[in-house]
C-alpha cells in the first residue's frame, strides 16, 4: 500500500545512488518536483531513462547526478537542444556521460514490457536505421511462424519510477487524466514507484470505469505537490509555461547561468515553489 | 503574388499533398501548420494523430509541443504512448508521416542524431524520437526541410531513418511493403523520386526560384523531372487561412 | 470511414463463405443480434475466433455455420457446458467442428498482436502444460538478452470482427465502456469490423478522454440494433438475463429442441426482437 | 457445532487462508465465494480480481459470471482482458490464484480440458482459460474442489495447468519462481503440500470426517501430515456473514 508523506521523504527512502531511474511524462505531467528533490537530497551515480529527457534531465545531468543516460529524443520540446546534456557528451561536464540510445518505439515497447513482466519488448522497428550499429542492447528474434526477423530490446525495469498525476485517493489510489505517456507501465514497471500529486482527495467519485488508475497497492509513497509539474502542465489544473522552455535555453546555454539557476531554484528552495509557481497559469 | 514567403509556400505545397482521407502522423513545426491548414481548408476530415496518444486532434492553435492540452482536448481519444506505437503506427493505420532532418540524402534517408562519429560527434543532435519506425511504417513519408547545403548532403553521417535506402528496390530488400518518401518539399521546390533509381527530382519549382538558387542550396548535383513545372502559388484563401492559424497561435502561445 | 446501414445490410456486405470471424465481447456486450443475422444469412465454413465460445457460437455451431473453432473456455458462463459444441466435437453433429485451444493469455496476447501488426504474440505461458503438445500452432522464441524461452502463439488477423457497442456517432465514431474484453483489439485486428450500438448520438459530449473510442476511420459497418447483446448485457441499458442462459443449458441438450429454438427466435425472426427482450431487464 | 454444509466449509476454509495484504484473481464459484467471505470478515482491504479486467471489486453480491456489472461498478478500475493478462497477471502483481479442477492428482496438476484421449474425446470440457498461467504467474496458488474418486485421480487425462508437475522441483527445472499450489481445500479436508516431495498430504480434517470417508472419495492413497489436526469449525459469524452474502446473491439474481 502507499504511503502518503513529504517529497523529501519519499526520496529519502524510495532511491539511492546508483539506482536506474525512470522519470515519465510525455511533455504532460512531468514530475519536476521530484526531479529537484533527488537533485537536493545529492543523489549520484544514476542510469537515468526517459523517453524525452527534455529540462529535468538536462538539470540532473548538468549536477552530476547521472553516470548514464537511456533515451529517444533528447532535445528542449518546441525550443532546440538539450545543452547540459550536450555538454556532458561532447565534453563530459561535469562528467562523462554514457549513452544508450533507441528510438520512440522502442522505448515505449520496453515500458510496456516491463509492466507486462516480460525480459524482452519484440517489435517492428529499426529497419534500415544505424542505431543497432552502435547499440548492442538492440537485437532480433526470428517469428516461428512467419520467418520474418522483428527488432527486440530488454525490458525496462526501474529501480524506482516517478511520476506526477492529478489525483490521489487517502488510500493512496492514483488517478492520470489526459495524455498518459508511459507512466503507468514506468510505474508498474518498476520495483519502487512515487507519485506527487494536485490533489489528494477522499474518493474519485464518478471516474470513468476505464479511466487510467493505478492502485494503492502498485506505488510505494505519494506526495502532496500542488504545480509539481510545472513548467510542464497538469491538465484541468494548470497550463505549460512555455515561455520558460524558451528561458531554458538560455539559462542552459551557460555553465555559470545553470550552476547559478540551480542554486537559487533548487538547491536553496523547497517543493512548496511550485504551487506559487503555477498561479495563474 | 509575390507577398509570401518561402516557409508560407513549403507549408502550403505540404498542405496541398494530403487529402479527406489520409489519417497524418503529425510532428511539431511545419507538419503541424500544412496539416492543420489542410483540414481548415480542402481536407475538413483528415485525421491528425500525434505521438503523444492523441488521435483526431482538431486543435485551433499550432500546438508548441508534441503533447499540448489542446490536442487531447480536441480529440477524439486520447490513447498511452505504448499503444499509439504498437496498435496505431506499427498496426498500419496511418497514411501519411511528416519528417524534418538535419541532414537529408538524395534518395531520402534522414539524420537527426549526430553530425560527425556517433561515439565522438562535433554535435549531438536531439535523436530520432519517433522517425526509425514512423519511416518503415507509415504508408508514405512526406520530408520537409529548409535547403542549405550542409543539410542536403552526398553522405549524411548517421541514417536515422531509413528513406530509399541505397535506391532501387533497396526498401522491398529489406523487406518493407510501405513506399517510403514519396515527396520532399522544401521552402523552393516540391521533389519527388524517381520511380527507379528513387533518387529525389525536382518536379516542381516554387514561383520565382531560380536553378542556380536551387544549387546553392544543395550539397548533391541535382536533377530535374523531364516534365519540370512550377508550383502554383499561394492561393489567397490558403495564404489568409494558414495566417490566421499563425496569428492565432502567436495570441495564444504568448509572449 | 464507417457505413451506417442495417444489420442485413452490414453483414451481407462484410462477410462471406470460409471467412475467418472474431465476435467478440467479455460477458458483457456480445453480439447476439449480428451473430444471428449471420446465421439468417447463412453463411457457412467459417472459422470461428473467441476467447469464450458461448451461446453465440454454439448457435452458430450448431446451425452448421463453422468449420474450425478457435477458443480458450467452451463454457456457458456460470452454468455448464456447451452443448452444441460438444456434439459437433463428440459426434460431428452438424457436421465436423475442427479445434484449435489456446489458453485466454494466449489468445489475449495474439489479438494484442493482431491489433499491434505483429506476426506473432509472445508472452511467458503454457509452463508445464499440456497444449503445446496437440497444438502446432504454441511454439516458442528465446529471448536473446536472457535466454529465457517464452511461449509464441500466431497473431490473430480476421477477416471480419463483429461487436457490439454501447454508443457510436453519426460520423461513425463507437464508444465502449465497462469490460472492455478484446474487442478494441479484435476490431483493430480484422480487416473488416461490424459494430451494432444502443444508441447513435450526435457527439460524445464531456466522454473521459481516456475513454475507449474506436474512430470511424477502423470501422466498416455500423448497425443500431438496440438489445442486440441480449441475453449478455449493456452497461447503461439493461441487465444480464441469467435465467437464459441458464434456460440455454435445457434447450442446448437436445437437437430437436435447438433446431425448434433456432427456427422461431432466429431464422423466423428479425433483429428488431431485441429491443422489445431486453425491456425490464 | 453442527449446523454447517460441507461447502460452506470449503468455502470458509480457503477464506481464512488469505490475508488482508493478498491480491487474489478470483474464479466463479467457491473461488469468488471464499475471497469476499474473506473481504467481507478478517480482510477488508483485500484487493480482488477478476480475469474480465475489473481490479480491486467489492461485489454486494457474488457475480454470476466473470464479467457481471457489478464488478465493474465496484472496481477501482477495469481495464482491457490483454492489459489484464499482461500487466497484471504475467507482471507478478498478483499473490493468490484460485483454481478448481475437473481431475486433479496429488501433485497438484489439473486437467480441465478433456476426459480421454484429446483427438477423440470421452467428454470434452471448457478448455483451460485463463488456467494455464494463472498456475505460473500467481505468486501461489489455492485449489477447491469437491471431493471424488473421478476428480481425485492417480493420473490425470491432460494436463491444462501444471502443479508441481512430477514433484519435488520440477517446477523449478520449468524455470518457474512462483510457488505452485501450497493448498487445496476440499468439502473434507484441507491438504499442503510435502515440503520435499510436493505430494499433497491432509494438514487437517474437516470436523466429523473419518479417513474412511477420505479414501473412499479419492483416486489416490492418502498421505496424512505428522501433526494431522481437525480444521476449526465455521465461527457463528463466518457463516452468517457467508449465508448472507449466498441470501443476498440469490435475491439479486433472481429465478
Amino acid at each position: 500500500m502507499a504511503k502518503i508523506c513529504s517529497l523529501a521523504e519519499a526520496v529519502e527512502s524510495c532511491i539511492g545512488d546508483g539506482d536506474v531511474v525512470a522519470m515519465e511524462g510525455f511533455t504532460h505531467l512531468i514530475p519536476h518536483a521530484a526531479a529537484h528533490e533527488v537533485i537536493r537530497q545529492g543523489r549520484k551515480d544514476l542510469t537515468l531513462i526517459r523517453m524525452t529527457p527534455d529540462l529535468i534531465y538536462d538539470q540532473l545531468i548538468g549536477m552530476g547526478c547521472a553516470r548514464k543516460l537511456i533515451f529517444s529524443y533528447a532535445g528542449n520540446p518546441g525550443v532546440g537542444l538539450l545543452r547540459r546534456m550536450r555538454d556532458a557528451v561532447e565534453n563530459a561536464w561535469p562528467k562523462p556521460l554514457e549513452i544508450e540510445e533507441h528510438s520512440h518505439a522502442a522505448m515505449a515497447n520496453a515500458y510496456e514490457a516491463g509492466a507486462a513482466g516480460l525480459p524482452m519488448a519484440v517489435f517492428r522497428g529499426y529497419i534500415g536505421a544505424e542505431l543497432k550499429r552502435v547499440n548492442p542492447n538492440i537485437k532480433s528474434v526470428t517469428c516461428p511462424f512467419t520467418g520474418e526477423e522483428l527488432a527486440a530490446v530488454p525490458a525496462i525495469r526501474p529501480d524506482v519510477t516517478f511520476i506526477h498525476a492529478q489525483k490521489a485517493t487517502r488510500r493512496g489510489d492514483v488517478l492520470v487524466e489526459g495524455i498518459l505517456g508511459v507512466q503507468k507501465e514506468a510505474v508498474l514497471a518498476a520495483k519502487r514507484a512515487v507519485v506527487t500529486v494536485e490533489e489528494i482527495v477522499e474518493d474519485f467519485d464518478d471516474v470513468h470505469p476505464n479511466a487510467c488508475v493505478l492502485p494503492s497497492w502498485t506505488v510505494t509513497a505519494i506526495a502532496h505537490v500542488p504545480g509539481g509539474a510545472n513548467p510542464s502542465y497538469a491538465a484541468g489544473y494548470y497550463d505549460r509555461d512555455n515561455s520558460f522552455y524558451i528561458a531554458w535555453d538560455k539559462i542552459a546555454s551557460d555553465r555559470d547561468a545553470f550552476t547559478a539557476w540551480m542554486k537559487e531554484n533548487v538547491l536553496e528552495a523547497g517543493p512548496d515553489i511550485f504551487a506559487e509557481r503555477v498561479k495563474g497559469l | 503574388m509575390s507577398d509570401f514567403t518561402p516557409n508560407e509556400m513549403m507549408t502550403i505545397a505540404a498542405a496541398r499533398a494530403l487529402s479527406n482521407d489520409d489519417v497524418c502522423f503529425v510532428g511539431i513545426g511545419a507538419p503541424s501548420a500544412a496539416c492543420n491548414l489542410a483540414r481548415l481548408t480542402h481536407a475538413p476530415d483528415i485525421t491528425l494523430i500525434y505521438e503523444s496518444g492523441t488521435i483526431g486532434t482538431a486543435p485551433s492553435v499550432l500546438p508548441l509541443s508534441i503533447g499540448d492540452g489542446e490536442l487531447c482536448k480536441t480529440a477524439i481519444t486520447t490513447v498511452s504512448v505504448p499503444e499509439m506505437f504498437r496498435y496505431w503506427l506499427q498496426g498500419g493505420r496511418v497514411t501519411v508521416g511528416f519528417l524534418g532532418a538535419a541532414q537529408l540524402d538524395k534518395f531520402g534517408n534522414i539524420n537527426t542524431t549526430v553530425v560527425g562519429d556517433y561515439d565522438k560527434p562535433k554535435t549531438r543532435l536531439p535523436g530520432g524520437g519517433g522517425a526509425p519506425e514512423i519511416a518503415s511504417n507509415c504508408g508514405e513519408i512526406f520530408i520537409t526541410l529548409k535547403q542549405a547545403p550542409r543539410a542536403m548532403v552526398e553522405r549524411i553521417d548517421f541514417v536515422t531513418s531509413m528513406g530509399h535506402g541505397k535506391g532501387g528496390d533497396d526498401r522491398a530488400k529489406h523487406g518493407l511493403k510501405t513506399k517510403g518518401p514519396t515527396m520532399l518539399i522544401t521552402d523552393l521546390a516540391v521533389w519527388k523520386p524517381d520511380p527507379v533509381s528513387k533518387e529525389f527530382t525536382v518536379a516542381t519549382l516554387h514561383p520565382g526560384v531560380t536553378r542556380e538558387q536551387m544549387q546553392e542550396s544543395c550539397g548533391w548535383t541535382i536533377r530535374y523531372g523531364d516534365d519540370l513545372g512550377e508550383t502554383p502559388a499561394p492561393t489567397a484563401e490558403e495564404l489568409e487561412v494558414l495566417r490566421d492559424l499563425n496569428a492565432r497561435t502567436k495570441a495564444a502561445h504568448g509572449g
